[in-house]
């Protein structure tokens, strides 16, 4: 398997990365390479040009501000692996990365690279529609901020201009207005918040059956407050169920001790609301509803709906513990 | 039935100690010498075009735009080689082969053209560059079909093929066995297919062919587990146009995994050839995954039809299968000549019954041509898989513990030499051993209470038993040939005057250790130290003739023919020993590596000193020298056996299988390296975890293989494959010389049943009794979603 | 098309080359480089048998251009043994029987020294993570997993005579 | 491979049938589609260039249209050859035009779509998607141009 010919070019700053972009025809970015030099050596994919962006200086960190973690472009899953604060505050970012590929292919791919290639069957794309991220592009004409659901147009294609690159995703701290799972509301004090990715794989280093990624915020009372849930490989792109998250908003998902708890307990018996159980299964079944996934060796149409549902209520329990569970758990 | 001590010191290292293997260092230093490393000056790449299309005919080939880039020389087509007569080739059960199309293309990926260059990159280029134009026609895909009334035919190359039957054969006697079925009290029957799957060793197959132009002499380095029938069948191919056997010499350098998938010549290898002798410089062929894949020999492919006849108390009394064989467009499998559907007869197991009756459709299809063993037997895999699959059914279906069941059918030991339904003569064995120790290790009773336990809280776990008898060996010289080349094996051994050992062997190791195994076997039997003997293989004008390793038959052929040679060696120097101790031969004692005066210890002389002697001082009249050779036909076949037991548990969630433990005890006779052996069982098991749940090669209606990287055909890595426990018992083969009968494929054979019963055994109480390999998650899920267990 | 010039320290020796743009880095390493202890067995990145570490880091070298590498310090199993013969790991795996074809065996042995370079204790699960990607086609991988084991244990000190490789008896 | 697509479209049926039978109009609304001449009365040569992301195929061949203008029923059979070894792709498209009002169709498509080589063999569904990707940029374009 042998690559067909092109012209490679490691350009030292953004500015020429960008100006290479410009200039050049049919051009295309690599970060990692995991996703593109596979797709070269099969010579599926041709580009006359490749602009390997790998030895820009300054795209490889992880860093927290106030408002959100900044995960520059050629930050590779490993290191989110290692990450600390990701660990302690995003561990839903350390479930996907640890399930990603395999921890050869984890050393260089990158976490950008993995949105960037607009694969419904790459990992990171549901998560971060569960968690509101934004994708920083930069181009000619500088930067521009893309919400995650005006990202992900279809198989291999995104919101990203020829011209552009990748060079940052932003996830709202759990803390911030954003609060883990997006929304606009303020953040009230007591807020706690927490997320999962589990994805249903045949083995290690394969595509996922089903994927799914759960991010809530829940307020001081335990309802959720926010919740974002992200569906993989289950459609032409990636899928974000929004009917599931507004079945999960506003549910009381765990019950609350001592006094508080009983009261809610007799309120819930009066009105007959429905237990946390049958709200995670509702939910679940509503992100199944929003896939649209097509029969291949992974499984006919049903089964992956229903590993849908079965994975958006396994990341939904364990998004609930988790937010249960100080610093992230 | 407890292991022997060890007959030879730690220093001698003969049989039964778990030498560390002689190969490793130059492995674990990169220093092996695999087929991709060898460059040779002047050479010259060759790539290969495939068909994309499963079935069709070939309306242009246009190589002018691949002969314009830099690098590309020649581009050989079917109707470049038809000028020679090569453009098609005969396969080891005497069907015949293309090596290039001049027509017609018969599967997908199968060889169009060879594109020739300077190097591998330019090669690959001119490949992507070669147009071809074609038509494509409706390809016959499933077997069934195949043999259908308004199936097209499809070896129209054939005179006299009138429809896509290949051959028919059966075993037992069908009359007898109907009378039993049509009385029995109790009937059970299961369709099962053992699927298509391919062996994937790491290294792909590959040749470097260097033709001397001026000598007329051809090497050829290729992966081959059999380089003398090889050989052969170069000449036998290639004769016409001046390749005589004498000229060819075909050597197999460090192999990185066989499996079965290196014994047959594919047409790369040919074209290598072809090329090297046209353009006279050598040409390297190295095939990627995906033509690997795609291309070379599958193994498997059986829908079998099982039934089980008992009485009511779940006593065995017949077994009727009824089997079709899906070939592919040519019947290439690499098996014993005049075995069609190989070992399969082997299918009435470890249990005793009054009568069997098997029979085999083989057919053609629009599928790459077949099959291999995949690490087994000769087809003993499929024919385990189905017996082992329908007695767990029997027992369901009498209601008792599928281990009891197996217990009371068992063959008892006393009844070896036992001579089965279907004309097997066993040459030992101890089932209920195997049985109660596998039963033991893994803590049996206590499992099928937990099973009970988790049962009533609606969670699935299983249990699964697996009782297998193999047979190996191939073979003895009254039935078993390839193209009518007895399949006895060689060894040849010289003692240096130094008491040092060179010892060649017919055979070829992938990985099993023969550079240390067989020379433990010549440690034992000469009391050399292992250490001191060197063991080569796999250049055909060095070594000796032998049919090559496959389905287990190393250590039972070429195994019996180091000791045999060896112990020739042993008389001479006993003879030696006696004129130099000056005694008669009858006063010899022999401890290894020593001969002493009986009832004077003191006195006595090594095996080196006689070495040495044999060159410096022989007694009047001797040859001098310490050398020997011996061809060894076994008797008889060997028949290791094994219990294998599994424990799953299944994710009502996804249907996801996980071996929770599984239990092999394996009796392979007596082990010649125990370190080895357990490494051999290792490896078979993981590869039968593979079919059992991961492994397989489908095709579309298209035609189109499913499988065709490692993407989709989905080898086990560390995460998926439990920690394997094993144990064993001896039961030694009482005919080979060394009580010793194989091991390397067991595994391979005991394990799917395993797992598929512990499966089955999981959903048995909502009424399964059966799951198709491999058993993946979405099967599963189906079953519990019809079950209305799915959660 | 370009030629890049190159310069990689391999084994602690700088080669510098004009390279392709498209050359893959292990047949940099295999055909220029003449070091074929580093195999090839997939071509869709999932075997790392092609396993080598670049700047430390284990990575298949038949999914990075050989320009990729410009620069780097990269290290093959060629490299690995010390003065004395073996290192810790490549002993590991000949006592503990953790090869038999040795065709993955480059790529494991790269794999897992790069672990234990991160990890100086890793458990059995982890080593089994860590190994995931490469693909073992003969071992069953169990002795691979005590080969790291037997390796960890002697780089810390312990009792080096671990014991080999014996059956569950 | 089966693909059936059932849609509606607010012009009338004779404006519909009009398109869907003429070449020219059907290949401008497939993005990749080109049709480089008429072999004979019914059939056509073209080719279709698929590009999905970095993913691209190029496909040669024919075009042959079947009409049964009173039923108003057309069938379509392509069939073409990719490029550089890309495989087969042979398909067989059956449209019915039914009119539900003055202004509003419903055209049905069966297709059965049979593609050989790389793009079919990745065992992901990505000719399902490719093709279902198509049949939806083909009935946007269309409802764009007739509505």
């Amino acid at each position: 398997m042998i690559p067909p010919q092109f012209d490679y070019h490691a350009p030292g700053s953004l500015e020429e990365a960008l100006a290479l972009l410009g200039e050049l025809d049919d051009a295309k970015v690599m970060s990692g390479g995991q996703s593109l030099l596979p797709m070269l050596k099969l010579r599926l994919a041709s580009p006359a040009n490749i602009v390997d962006i790998s030895r820009i200086p300054g795209l490889d960190s992880i860093t927290e501000t106030a408002s959100f973690l900044r995960i520059g472009a050629l930050v590779t899953e490993t290191a989110l692996e290692e990450s600390e604060v990701v660990a302690e505050r995003y561990p839903i970012l350390l479930d996907t990365a640890r399930v990603i590929a395999d921890p050869l292919v984890r050393n260089r791919a990158t976490i950008c690279g993995n949105v960037a290639h607009g694969d419904p069957a790459n990992d990171h794309p549901a998560t971060m529609m569960a968690l509101r991220a934004q994708m920083v592009a930069t181009g000619p004409d500088g930067e521009r901020v893309i919400g995650v659901d005006d990202f992900f147009h279809g198989l291999f294609m995104t919101a990203l201009e020829p011209g552009e690159i990748l060079t940052e995703i932003r996830i709202p701290t759990p803390g911030s207005a954003g609060g883990g799972a997006g929304g606009n509301g303020l953040r009230s004090a007591g807020e706690q918040s927490g997320g999962a990715y589990i994805k249903l794989e045949r083995k290690v280093g394969d595509y996922a059956v089903a994927g799914a990624a759960v991010q809530l915020t829940l307020d001081d009372s335990g309802k959720v407050a926010r919740a974002g849930v992200g569906l993989t490989n289950l459609g032409m792109a990636p899928i974000r169920a929004t009917v599931a998250e507004e079945v999960l908003t506003g549910a009381r998902l765990v019950a609350r001790g001592g006094f508080r708890g009983a009261i809610d307990k007799m309120r819930d018996a009066i009105t007959r609301a429905p237990d946390a159980d049958e709200i995670i299964n509702a939910a679940a079944q509503a992100a199944a509803d929003a896939t649209d996934p097509v029969a291949d060796r992974r499984g006919s149409v049903e089964y992956k709906r229903n590993m849908a549902r079965v994975l958006t209520a396994r990341a939904t329990a364990r998004a609930l513990t988790r937010a249960h569970t100080p610093a992230g758990g | 039935m407890s292991d022997a001590k060890p007959r030879t010191s730690a220093k001698i290292c003969g049989m039964g100690h778990s030498m560390k293997r002689k190969e490793d260092p130059r492995f674990l230093q990169g220093k092996g010498n695999y087929i991709d490393d060898i460059t040779l000056p002047g050479m010259l790449w060759l790539d290969i075009v495939r068909s994309p299309i499963a079935y069709g005919k070939i309306v242009n080939i246009d190589a002018s735009k691949a002969l314009e880039i830099d690098g590309v020389l020649a581009v050989l087509t079917g109707k470049d080689l038809e000028a020679y007569n090569l453009h098609w080739m005969p396969t080891l059960m005497s069907d015949t082969q293309m090596v290039l199309p001049t027509d017609t293309v018969m599967y997908q990926s199968q060889e169009v053209a060879g594109v020739i260059a300077t190097s591998r990159y330019a090669a690959a280029d001119g490949v992507a560059a070669v147009e071809v134009e074609y038509e494509p026609m409706k390809p016959v895909i499933d077997p069934f079909q195949a043999l259908e009334d308004d199936a097209p035919v499809l070896r129209t190359d054939k005179e006299g093929q009138e429809d896509n039957r290949i051959w028919h054969w059966e075993a037992g006697d069908k009359e007898a066995t109907d009378k039993i079925f049509a009385e029995a009290d109790v009937v059970v029957r299961e369709k099962m297919h053992v699927p298509r799957i391919h062996v994937a060793s790491i290294e792909t197959c590959g040749c470097v062919a260097d033709f001397n132009p001026v000598e007329g002499h051809l090497t050829v380095y290729m992966t081959t587990q059999a380089p003398h029938a090889i050989r052969t069948v170069l000449a036998l191919v290639a004769g016409h146009v001046g390749l005589s056997e004498e000229k060819i010499r075909v050597v197999s350098p460090d192999i990185g995994g066989g499996f079965g998938g290196k014994v047959p010549v594919y047409p790369g290898y040919v074209v290598a050839i072809a090329a090297s002798v046209v353009l006279g410089k050598p040409v390297k062929w190295i095939e990627d995954r995906m033509e690997n894949l795609q291309a070379d020999s599958f193994a498997r492919d059986y829908h079998m039809d099982a039934e089980v006849a008992a009485d009511a108390s779940g006593k065995i009394r017949a077994l009727r299968i009824k089997t079709l064989a899906d070939h592919g467009y040519s019947d290439a499998q690499a098996a014993p000549s005049k075995f069609p559907a190989g070992l399969f007869s082997i299918c009435t197991g470890s249990y005793n019954m009054e009568n069997a009756y098997a029979e085999v459709d083989a057919v053609y299809t629009n599928k790459p041509p077949g099959g291999v063993a995949y690490r087994c037997s000769f087809r003993v895999t499929e024919a385990v898989h189905c017996l082992e699959r329908v007695v767990d059914t029997l027992a369901h279906k009498v209601g008792k513990d599928p281990a009891t069941l197996r217990e009371e059918n068992f063959i008892p030991k006393e009844a070896f030499p036992y001579h089965s339904p279907l004309g097997w003569e066993y040459d030992s064995g101890d089932y209920q051993a195997a049985m109660d120790k596998a039963k033991e290790m893994i803590g049996y009773d206590d499992l099928r209470r937990e099973q009970a336990e988790k049962r009533a809280r609606g969670e699935l776990m299983g249990i699964g038993v697996c009782s297998f008898t193999e047979v190996l060996g191939a073979g003895p010289s009254k039935d078993f040939d390839i193209l009518g080349i007895k399949m006895f094996d060689s060894a040849e051994v010289r003692v240096h005057p130094t008491g040092k050992a060179i010892a060649r062997f017919g055979t070829k190791s992938q990985g099993q250790g023969h550079e240390t195994t067989y020379a433990q076997i010549i440690a034992e039997e000469l009391g050399l130290p292992a250490a001191h003997v060197q063991v080569e293989e796999g250049d055909t004008d060095t070594a000796p003739y032998g049919l090559g390793t496959y389905a287990s038959r190393s250590t039972p052929t070429a195994g019996a023919a180091g000791a045999m040679a060896a112990r020739k060696i042993r008389d001479k120097a006993a003879k030696i020993a006696a004129h130099l101790l000056e005694v008669s031969e009858e006063d010899l004692e022999w401890e290894p590596g020593t001969f002493s005066v009986k009832g004077a210890p003191d006195k006595s002389v090594s095996i080196q000193d006689c070495a040495f002697a044999a060159y410096t001082n022989l007694p009047e009249g001797m040859e001098p020298g310490m050398e020997a050779t011996n061809y060894y036909d076994p008797p008889n076949l060997t028949f290791p056996f094994g219990t294998y037991i599994c424990v799953v548990d299944i994710d009502r969630g996804t249907g996801e299988v996980s071996v929770r433990r599984f239990v092999a005890v394996d009796d392979c006779g007596n082990i010649i390296n125990p370190m080895i052996v357990q490494g051999q069982i290792h490896g078979g098991l993981t590869q039968g975890l593979g079919p059992a749940l991961f492994e397989e090669i489908p095709y579309d209606e298209d035609g189109n293989n499913l499988a065709g990287s490692f993407m989709d055909y989905l080898v086990p890595t560390a995460v998926e494959t439990p920690a394997w426990e094993t144990g064993h018992t001896v039961t030694p083969s009482p005919h080979h010389p060394l009580g010793a009968k194989g091991v390397g494929e067991s595994a391979t054979v005991g394990a799917p049943p395993a797992i598929a019963n512990a499966v089955v055994d999981a959903l048995a109480h909502l009424g399964v009794t059966h799951m198709e390999i491999p058993i993946r998650p979405d099967r599963v899920w189906e079953i519990l979603a019809a079950k209305g267990v799915a959660k | 098309m370009a030629k890049h010039h190159i310069t990689v320290t391999v084994n602690g020796e700088a080669h510098s080359r004009e390279v392709d743009s498209r050359l893959l880095l292990v047949h940099l390493i295999r055909d220029e480089l003449a070091l074929t202890g580093t195999h090839i067995g997939c071509d869709t990145t999932h075997c790392g048998a092609c396993t080598v570490l670049v700047d430390g880091v284990p990575t298949k070298s038949c999914t990075v251009l050989a320009v990729q590498a410009d620069g780097a310090d990269i290290g093959t199993v060629e490299g690995l043994a010390g003065a004395d013969g073996m290192s810790a790991l490549q002993e590991g795996f000949m006592q503990e029987h953790g090869l038999q074809c040795g065709f993955c065996t480059p790529g494991m042995l790269m794999t897992g020294t790069a672990l234990l370079a991160a990890n100086a204790n890793p458990s059995e699960a982890e080593i089994r993570e860590a190994i995931s990607g490469n693909l073992c086609r003969c071992t069953g991988y169990v002795n691979i997993v005590k080969a790291v084991e037997y390796a960890a244990a002697k780089m810390a000190g312990a009792d080096a005579d671990a014991p080999a490789a014996e059956e569950a008896n | 491979m089966r693909i059936e697509e059932k849609f509606t479209v607010a012009a009338s049926a004779d404006t519909v049938w009009a398109f869907l039978t003429d070449p020219e109009r059907v290949a401008a609304a497939l993005p990749g589609a080109e049709i480089a001449e008429q072999i004979d009365e019914t059939t056509y040569s073209g080719g279709m260039s698929v590009k999905v992301g970095p993913l691209a195929a190029a496909y040669t061949g024919t075009v042959a249209f079947e009409l049964d203008e009173e039923a108003k029923s057309a069938v379509v059979h392509a069939k073409g050859q990719g490029k550089a070894g890309m495989g087969n792709a042979d398909m067989r498209m059956t449209s019915r035009v039914v009119a539900l009002g003055p202004g509003e169709t419903q055209v049905t498509v069966e297709a059965d779509l049979s593609v050989t080589g790389i793009l079919a063999q990745l065992g992901r569904g990505m000719m399902q998607h490719v093709s279902r990707k198509m049949f939806k940029e083909f009935t946007e374009v269309l409802g764009k141009e007739l509505s």
